[in-house]
């Protein structure tokens, strides 16, 4: 079955999938917000809202086999992979009932289990081990794909330059995705890059490549499904680049000076998740009531992982020191 | 006296220091426009424009190695790397470069770079963002190493060490930003070479530096209700560590810990430790003890940072000990 | 017996490593075709072809990481930084991945991962590449730190750090490479963890590592002609510091100096000195001392260098002075 | 006057400058690994030996006043540039007479009068550290280029990536000159760089490129004119490739395992200096005896430098610590 197929296939029950999907990482990135500001969460919190359709159309082309990598904006591709809401809530209120014993937080989820691993908070850190483990998988003989998320910021370090290099001189199944939501922080896409369609940087290492709408979940399933395929055949990296926007700030300390209100209500209008949704609607595979029913659904399962964290445990202090050393 | 933030106080040496001279400038990731990640370069692109503040893309080896050039042919650049904990993708242009060519170029070329990192432990920001990485850089020749552990270091430090001919490395802690303190305005210059009595005591010396200079007087403060009079000497340089002052405050107290946060093998408190000895052997009534962050990587839990780094009640509790 | 010199000691170890399983590959800049920089892998591609010795493009921190990834991908690489002098490049991947994975992750996932890099002075290769930079890893909780100061570490030492389930930073010293010595052969598998005493005596405690071994024999062997008797420990492992045995030792002698040639603030021997402080000050018959190399980037003439690195005579000179 | 009149200048005076350069390098370059052999000379020693006309081409379209930095291959720039030949040989004896005090060696060459930075010796280490020189050029309004010389190798290394992107955002007025010559030490082009057209790495950053037959140091001249106008123009970064080859070992500790002794014999045939000796020769420029003479003049040049290292002296060994402060 080529990508194209694939997508045909991407029937209303699947597109109900994703909805369903966008809609749980959106109520859980608005509910952890609320638990930051009720001091349940700490730290450094990054908010995924607006960027849904990323980790979940991509996710999506994935398999179980696949490793993910990603950053400290993760809550998003976590929930997509299949970790447990109450195991990542539990880990950002620092419980050992966390997926990292309580001992990452927002920033470190990992979770050995679903081959979700990380969580890296130095920016563009984890692509030399993204590369890495694409590495292993080649030398293994297994076939699988690694897909490493990482942001338009990221795209800047010399990290990106050498992993990219790396992964096309190896040949090594690689899904590198960029999300590009225009901003690092507060500097702007144009401040970071000389070239801004950062598509461009491909070439430069012979790497297949394509940029989305990421606003879109179906055209990033389908640009997806083509980047997996396209990597399963030929055992070689891909570059995607997601078009995509925060609605939000960078983390909660961020007084977003750095840019328009009206820019910000423009990209909302793009809402990923009511798009599909209004879609869904029109094509009449959804009704008011299946809707309402959905989002009373991941209402349930966003609550029951913020019980499942109120429940959860401190480690012992006299744990701390374990696993320094394995 | 003004009452202001360790933020505030920060922010009022840097503009002191971008008022000094056009040719001095400040580069980082987000210093501009986003108003500098905790706040502290926060206005001052509107206050002297783009060309001093400049915002730069995620590269902290280009952005450091660029403030190196920049020093070299004239301009006086400071350069912010966010947090300490990017440091490590700055170290070699810091280490090989900027500490390295003085010498290596038998004196032609000097280095007049100020480089601050915000630095510490203390906001629940986990293993990869909580880091006193001081030690690493105390130990390179060629380096100026300095450390604002109080409000006036916090306002003064940036000045000296622009006016330094050397690379300085500035160490600012983010655990610190949001505490009030009165000061002195003006306030004098501070001489960046030299450490500080910053109370004096007879018992007993408590040598710290950075986040461990409060810690240490508010122990100092609890031991004094109970009749030990302790004194807190700041090194403020971690490299050069004044010797001198180390060994004054022992020949006095014949008695000392160290206390910081940093990981406690192979850091400043191990070199102080060392010193004493070689310095003042015969002077001691009891071994030099140590107080340090626990070696593990941070654990995200307030539980457990607060078990990793060192507490005041911690420092109360050893100093009974040692004088008991 | 066999007869063999450092280098060849080393290419036995890696050998012998590759030999032990399928899963074991070495991956750095140029230790295929060009054979090694310093010829150590030099005939080991002939032998296993190039999936598992893999040359490199110029990218430390590129290379480090996939080796991280490909550890915990389930394969055992061996990382080579063709010297220390470039570690700092890879230095984020070491500390803050390498070192971290492990605890922050709450125990899944380790990184069973060897990094060895050639190390020290003395071949006047100038500042740039004359580094003594294991205080920089040994400071780090999640590495395990090992040095190689004689032939069967060079030997054993391999093998034994791709045993260990953690990442393990292996020290190699470039001035040794041409050195012969006799080994036992088969030779013993070597315990990580432990220093080792090289040679006893009961009047001083010569404490060392890597370079310093052998000039530490050396001086123990001149002074034992002038009737003093030195004991010799090699560390052995930087990072954790076997304080027992150092402790052992001092107890017994009562006297110590550490010697080594990394620069002297914030060292290994500044740790040393600090732990004796802690565990036997009492036993102490005279101050710790400290021999280290100069605190200068590396000249590059013969005779500075020579100044800027310990020499066995200094050696000699000090403890005789110790003991006078 | 255009880059094209300029190089229509580079009339047989100008032709004979460059060969005598060329010479000098050469010859220079000979006595250097004598004198290694003779153990005069230690640490690490790499030649330019082929390599001539690049150095030697580009330098000649700089003016004095702009900055030159380069690797630990740089005894050609730093003589190209006009660093006193005397200089440079003490420094390699390591004699206080040296350029750098006698501290630096082969790899350390830096000569603040004649504006040039080093001798550099990690690879790369130095691009980011042009980007900053030409920033503050740019800063104080003085209209000077930057050149830094680095070879395919350091092309591989993140902070060529970086500096790339700076020099690009920030609009300063670099040369990027690459010296392909083919080798990272014994790493071939094609397994530093997945792409190994190294004028592709370009694009990805907007700047302005070319690629020049760095065996013919008159072609050389001319893109070099062209690069160097087009920055002074419009003040912003240029990448130069320039397809070179090392006649010689990297260093004198290679046994040059990976590589062909053909492959070495074929590049011998196109050696810059016998070819604009030869092409000269034809044009009638320049006799057989011209051509003695000039050599004969080189030689005793290197002699000279050879003298004057000899007859340095040692630093005091007191004053090692001069200079780690100032
Ligand atoms: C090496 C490094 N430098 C700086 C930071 C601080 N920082 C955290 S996120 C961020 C912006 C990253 O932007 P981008 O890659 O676009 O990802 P986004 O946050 O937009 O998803 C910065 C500067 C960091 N974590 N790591
Ligand atoms: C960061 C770094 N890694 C490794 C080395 C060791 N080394 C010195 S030169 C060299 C090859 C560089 O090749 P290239 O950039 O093509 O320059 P060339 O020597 O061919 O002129 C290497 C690997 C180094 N000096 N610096
Ligand atoms: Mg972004
Ligand atoms: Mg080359």
């Amino acid at each position: 079955m080529t990508a194209q197929e694939q997508t045909m296939k991407a029937d209303a029950s699947l597109k109900m999938k994703l909805l369903r999907q966008m809609l749980l990482i959106r109520r859980f990135e608005e509910k952890s917000a609320e638990m930051y500001t009720k001091e349940k969460i700490r730290g450094f919190l990054h908010l995924y809202i607006g960027e849904e359709a990323v980790a979940t159309g991509v996710t999506a082309a994935l398999s179980p086999d696949d490793n993910v990598l990603a950053t400290y904006r993760e809550h998003g591709q976590a929930l997509a992979r299949g970790v447990d809401p109450g195991a990542i809530m539990a880990e950002m209120y620092g419980k050992q009932e966390g997926c990292s014993l309580g001992r990452g937080g927002s920033m470190h989820l990992f979770d050995a289990k679903t081959k979700f691993y990380g969580g890296n908070a130095i920016v563009a850190g984890h692509l030399p081990m993204a590369v890495g483990m694409a590495l292993a998988d080649k030398k293994m003989k297994r076939n699988q794909v690694t897909c490493c998320f990482f942001g338009d910021g990221a795209a800047a370090e010399g990290e990106f330059h050498e992993a990219m290099n790396l992964a096309a001189l190896w040949q090594v199944p690689v899904l590198f995705v960029c999300e590009n939501n225009l901003y690092a922080m507060g500097t702007a896409l144009k401040y970071s890059h000389a070239v801004t369609d950062l598509e461009k940087k491909a070439p430069g290492y012979g790497i297949a490549s394509a940029t989305v709408d990421g606003m879109d979940v179906l055209a990033v399933l389908d640009a997806a499904h083509k980047a997996v395929d396209t990597i399963r055949t030929t055992g070689k990296p891909y570059f995607l680049v997601c078009q995509t926007y925060r609605f939000r700030a960078h983390s909660m300390f961020d007084a977003e000076l750095y840019r328009d209100k009206n820019e910000v209500d423009e990209w909302k209008e793009r809402d990923p998740v009511t798009r599909l949704e209004e879609q869904l609607t029109a094509e009449v595979a959804l009704s008011a009531d299946d809707v309402l029913k959905m989002k009373k659904e991941v209402e349930q399962e966003v609550d029951r992982s913020v019980d499942f964290a109120e429940k959860g445990t401190w480690e012992p202090v006299d744990q701390i020191s374990r696993y320094v050393y394995k | 006296m003004t009452r202001l933030t360790y933020r505030e106080a920060l922010k009022q040496g840097l503009r002191e220091a971008l008022q000094s001279s056009d040719k001095v400038f400040l580069l980082g990731e987000d210093v501009g426009r986003y108003g500098g990640s905790f706040a502290v370069s926060k206005g001052l692109l509107q206050e002297f424009g783009p060309d001093r503040i400049m915002d730069v893309p995620l590269s902290e080896s280009g952005f450091t190695g660029a403030g190196i050039g920049a020093a070299l042919g004239g301009m006086r650049p400071i350069v912010e790397i966010m947090t300490v904990n990017f440091s490590l993708l700055a170290m070699d242009q810091i280490v090989n470069n900027a500490a390295t060519l003085l010498h290596m170029s038998g004196g032609q070329l000097n280095v007049p770079l100020v480089i601050r990192m915000s630095c510490g432990i203390g906001r629940q920001l986990a293993a990869q963002h909580s880091h006193s990485w001081e030690p690493l850089f105390a130990h390179i020749p060629g380096l100026k190493v300095v450390s604002a552990g109080t409000h006036e270091d916090a306002r003064k430090m940036i000045m000296a060490a622009l006016l330094d001919p050397n690379p300085v490395i500035l160490f600012e802690y983010t655990a610190m930003m949001n505490l009030e303190a009165d000061m002195e305005d003006p306030l004098p210059a501070v001489d960046l070479s030299k450490a500080k009595l910053r109370k004096s005591g007879k018992d007993l010396s408590l040598i710290t530096y950075g986040s461990g200079v409060y810690k240490c007087l508010h122990a100092a403060g609890e031991l004094a209700k109970e009749g030990m009079e302790v004194e807190v000497l700041d090194l403020r340089s971690l490299r050069p560590i004044d010797t001198e002052a180390i060994v004054a405050s022992v020949r006095k107290t014949h008695r000392a810990l160290m206390v910081d946060d940093a990981w406690q093998s192979v850091s400043i408190s191990s070199e102080v430790s060392a010193r004493i000895m070689e310095n003042c052997f015969y002077e001691l009534d009891a071994p030099v003890q140590r107080l340090n962050g626990l070696e593990v990587p941070m654990p995200y839990p307030k539980h457990l940072e607060d078990a990793a780094i060192v507490q005041p009640s911690q420092i109360v509790n050893k100093v009974r000990q040692m004088l008991g």
